[in-house]
């Protein structure tokens, strides 16, 4: 099948700036993502874990999105104004995708 | 009453089916057993709890009416939120080396409250035939918030970098969800009176102590949990800290409810919201504002220190000072 | 019964804490509060609903006997689901210029049923003492799948492209979870009778309006929050549909009712199925047989404007006008 | 009482809401309907039974009090849990061709217990008015562990390649949730006793049946499930043993039971716990221990089989069993 | 370690298509994949979330289905056929796996 | 935006043995990783659904980590180690992160 070039953004972020990353990227054009339920992890901050949990403090989503290579740079800028002061990693791998009208 | 009274008091209230709940989810963390509640189900013991103690403090309003004391009291919340987060971090400053971002996300913590202490409080006083103001419930929602407020202030003022507190943080912390919950279920207890708390009386009156057990085996479980991977964040001057602010606080609350002219039972409830920590609301509003403040200290210590000591040993100290105190 | 009654009953209905707490919930999620349900819980709160309706029932028909009238109820239903989707599928083409797809996906939901509109029904029923042939719940059951067909049909005829239903789309559609539940707890409620309905009375039968407010607290959240998300989605001519549907949809099922000679209660039900529209089973079928519908303007009409009229305004007119008809 | 007599039990207990619950939950997976819990809720309803049935076991023996023959029954339990596995083991051996990993695995379950079966025997007593030793549900957390030991000395024994079993492993398997939970409550009833109870006897008491009927509707429906997605896995010989090992264990708990001396309920809880098998704690244990044997032949036996026939014939089976022993 | 060449293949379909996928894989000779639950997203249809629902429509799973190469075009066709009328996303990444017997 | 070399390791596992994996990965060095919930799955070993399980058993985990490609053998290692003799499966992909600092 023919598959196109396109880049895979993957964003683990504090689920209480959920609502502030994806505001950004719509207002960087970026409407296509998709978010992961995150039940636990470890990082330089210590370990957590979202069982019993009630408050959203100390919880963290999953942002995927796919994305055309040219529109990378726009969404990496407007992502990281909203991450760089908070924890959390974002990374970026090669992908191909079908359909490649939607990205 | 002297000190045989107040251990007896303890010792009543350590019994109850209630704290026996938590202390063994906290015993079940510690020894590290894998019981825990998926999150699901603590949010929605949480929703519960909350609809039901809002409810109930409105049907109980719309019974016994509502006075001028209801705007003071609120009024008098609101102060005691803004103010306990100055002691607080001063307390702080001198009993722990923390930096002054995280005592400040401290401080916004002791300032608010916690609700399900105030609960634990709510059923102790209602076992022993105790009445208090049903509004006292609107007065906890009123105390949730006016913390952040200052706990901002401390950190942009005293180096910290407080991010630019925008419109829309202001937005989601005074309409965040178990505030709304807890002021809407109040209306609509209020509204609808002893009529339609006979309707639903079932389920939230009966089954209420039994889900309040389950949760607090839940809030067990993740303060023993918390206790366990935060070893070495707390220094012995913050485990002082935990306990002694609480104390600060209800004394504070005592002397506000007495000026207000409260009943015993209101007064008890009022010096209970002044001694417990936001685990909820201010914790979710640090992270945002405050990303470079540690959330494990604020957490161990509001559920890891004070929560547990408030539950077993402060809420009968309260009541037996405020006892004292009226002569009740 | 002139206007003045009609607004007094819609008045007595409104400050029920169940419309109530639907009220809460739209009005939390129009102001973006962070008041929700996880998911989990919303499903649980619905798998309680639907086993304790269809059980109730079940025990209803067991102590009061059923008659040739059920059979004839269920056939008057199935009729009503089959053919209400295309009046609603040409009034659509009258008011708004959505697309035949779209048209035929949402006239599918209005003639399905909603099965917790039923309930607040049956709850304002029994709360003013109102009996109602208890074997209307299969009534309901019953009516939840045909609409499909028709809207299947109303796709394929008009020019859509129905995706080729299979055996595998009208087994999923006719065991689906919500009928299969219903029904089996209507079996095993008729099977046990008044033994099995006192053995778990205190579950399915004390607590039940209190877990249909929190239920409908979450139904206002999730309608808030579409009506919010899907603004432009709606047209003038969408809304009047959403209103002007169920009133055609009572009227119509009035008339079978009364042609059946359903009791009162039973009348009432009747025009509450007619009148209300899916929100569960029609969405989930639709999404896999008309895939290029748009769902947004389905669960936005239904759920957002139809089920909010139906609560407050709707049940309490079809009330009065089975009362004016049939002389109560 | 002769054949008559079981039937007429038989037929008396299956037409309880509780049974009826499961096998609509297993129809409806067998059908292959989309209902379905969510993994949240079904979680959500076993930590309420066990703690409900903890609670009440400890406030029961508060009542009663307690005397050498707890200890006694606590020491014949993990007997028993420790003995019959080798007796599940020969007996697959002997029936199927199952690898001897596997044998060791599946006896591992059939040594430890059910609780929910123990939980729908125990309501079957108390719908019967027949008194059983509160502290039963004391020897039932005694019976999970002792098995998985057997079962790991069988896999290394017999040539299987068990994990070494570290202390960590001891450690999780001991202080497991369920059993912590399960102990715990047991201690806090107890402990708290009939007050203790009073206060939260309207949770844990009344509606204790009818979650019972949604749990095991959603027993049914992964029952069900499992059963369809491991078609071929159950050899007759499987099946077979699946109905024999429960009758052996029975009999040998009810050996068991008349040594010690237990009430006809004691004797016929201690037979329902030797005659079920394990669906919670043991298979976790044997995927960390033994992660080679089929995880799926041990659940569909245990789940799919032996539950079943314990619902539905086995309990009135022992019940008959005992009666006729003890002359009740 | 040895690690061998594999291509990690992720679709993001709607829940109401989980079953008809999985049968389609099952039937292109693809048996092994998992299955992650999704909390909510954004695509040209619009935005939407999870919390609160009952209903199957309107949700998404994440279905990841590790490869090799030589049967990746098997599994997009029959993928292809399940998802093409239906919102969703198919991406396609180069990737390494430890086993690669089990693949 | 400056993004650095990394790996991605994705590594589906039993639940059961989800604490010993992060032991190991923490005596390994590795203390960044995030566990995301599985729903369901299918392998040699069949297909599972976690809906209506009570029991630990018979779920899985999906933890992602990433990592300095000069960490990774160490990494895969311990992992290993803890997945060998169970059933899961383990991937690794190059993948560009921002804040290198971090890995
Ligand atoms: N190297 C990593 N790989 C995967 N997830 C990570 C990594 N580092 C951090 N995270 C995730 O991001 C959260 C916050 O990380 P940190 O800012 O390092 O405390 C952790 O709890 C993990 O969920
Ligand atoms: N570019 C993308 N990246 C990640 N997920 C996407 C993307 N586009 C769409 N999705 C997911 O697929 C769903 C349907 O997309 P769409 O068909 O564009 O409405 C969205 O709600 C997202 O969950
Ligand atoms: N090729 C694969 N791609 C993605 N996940 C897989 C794959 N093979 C196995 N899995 C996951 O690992 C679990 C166990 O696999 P197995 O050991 O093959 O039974 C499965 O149930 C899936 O969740
Ligand atoms: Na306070
Ligand atoms: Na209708
Ligand atoms: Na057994």
């Amino acid at each position: 099948m023919k598959m196109h070039e396109a880049k895979r953004v993957e964003i683990i972020i504090e689920a209480v700036m959920e609502g502030r990353l994806t505001n950004a990227l719509n207002e960087a054009g970026v409407t296509g993502y998709t978010i992961l339920p995150v039940s636990g992890g470890s990082g330089r901050s210590g370990q957590w874990s979202r069982e019993g949990q009630v408050g959203r403090a100390g919880g963290m989503v999953a942002v995927i999105c796919l994305i055309h290579p040219d529109r990378l740079d726009a969404l990496l800028e407007s992502a990281f104004a909203v991450v760089e002061r908070h924890i959390g990693v974002v990374s970026v791998s090669d992908t191909y995708v079908l359909r490649a009208e939607r990205f | 009453m002297g000190m045989d009274g107040i251990l007896a008091l303890a010792g009543a209230n350590l019994v109850s089916p209630i704290i026996l709940s938590f202390l063994l989810g906290l015993v079940a963390a510690l020894v590290r057993s894998d019981l825990s509640f998926p999150e699901a189900v603590a949010k929605g013991l949480s929703l519960y709890l909350l609809f039901a103690i809002g409810f109930k403090g409105g049907a109980g309003v719309a019974a016994h009416g509502v006075d001028a004391l209801l705007v003071a009291a609120l009024f008098a919340g609101v102060i005691l939120s803004i103010l306990l987060p100055f002691i607080a971090f001063a307390m702080l400053r001198f009993l722990t080396r923390v930096p002054v971002i995280d005592a400040a996300a401290v401080a916004g913590h002791y300032g608010s409250i916690s609700i399900v202490t105030f609960v634990a409080a709510s059923s102790l006083l209602a076992g022993r035939g105790i009445p208090a103001e049903s509004y006292m419930i609107a007065v906890a929602a009123a105390m949730e918030a006016p913390a952040i407020l200052s706990a901002l202030w401390l950190a942009a003022r005293r180096g910290g970098t407080a991010e630019r507190v925008g419109a829309e943080l202001w937005r989601e912390i005074l309409i965040n969800g178990s505030i709304i919950l807890l002021l809407g279920a109040f209306a609509i207890g209020w509204f609808t009176g002893e009529a339609g708390l006979a309707e639903i009386r079932s389920f939230i009156v009966d089954p209420f102590k039994g889900v309040l057990c389950l949760f607090l085996l839940d809030m067990g479980l993740v303060a023993g949990r918390g206790l366990r991977s935060s070893r070495g964040v707390l220094s012995l001057g913050a485990v002082i800290f935990g306990i002694v602010m609480p104390l600060v606080g209800a004394t504070l609350s005592l002397a506000a409810g007495l000026a207000l002219g409260l009943s015993f039972g209101g007064v008890v409830l009022l010096m209970v919201l002044g001694a417990s920590a936001s685990y909820i609301a201010v914790p979710a509003a640090m992270r945002v504002a405050l990303p470079e403040a540690n959330p494990a200290l604020s957490l161990t210590l509001a559920l890891g220190v004070t929560f547990p000591f408030n539950l077993t040993l402060g809420i009968p100290l309260y009541l037996l000072l405020a006892g004292a105190v009226t002569g009740n």
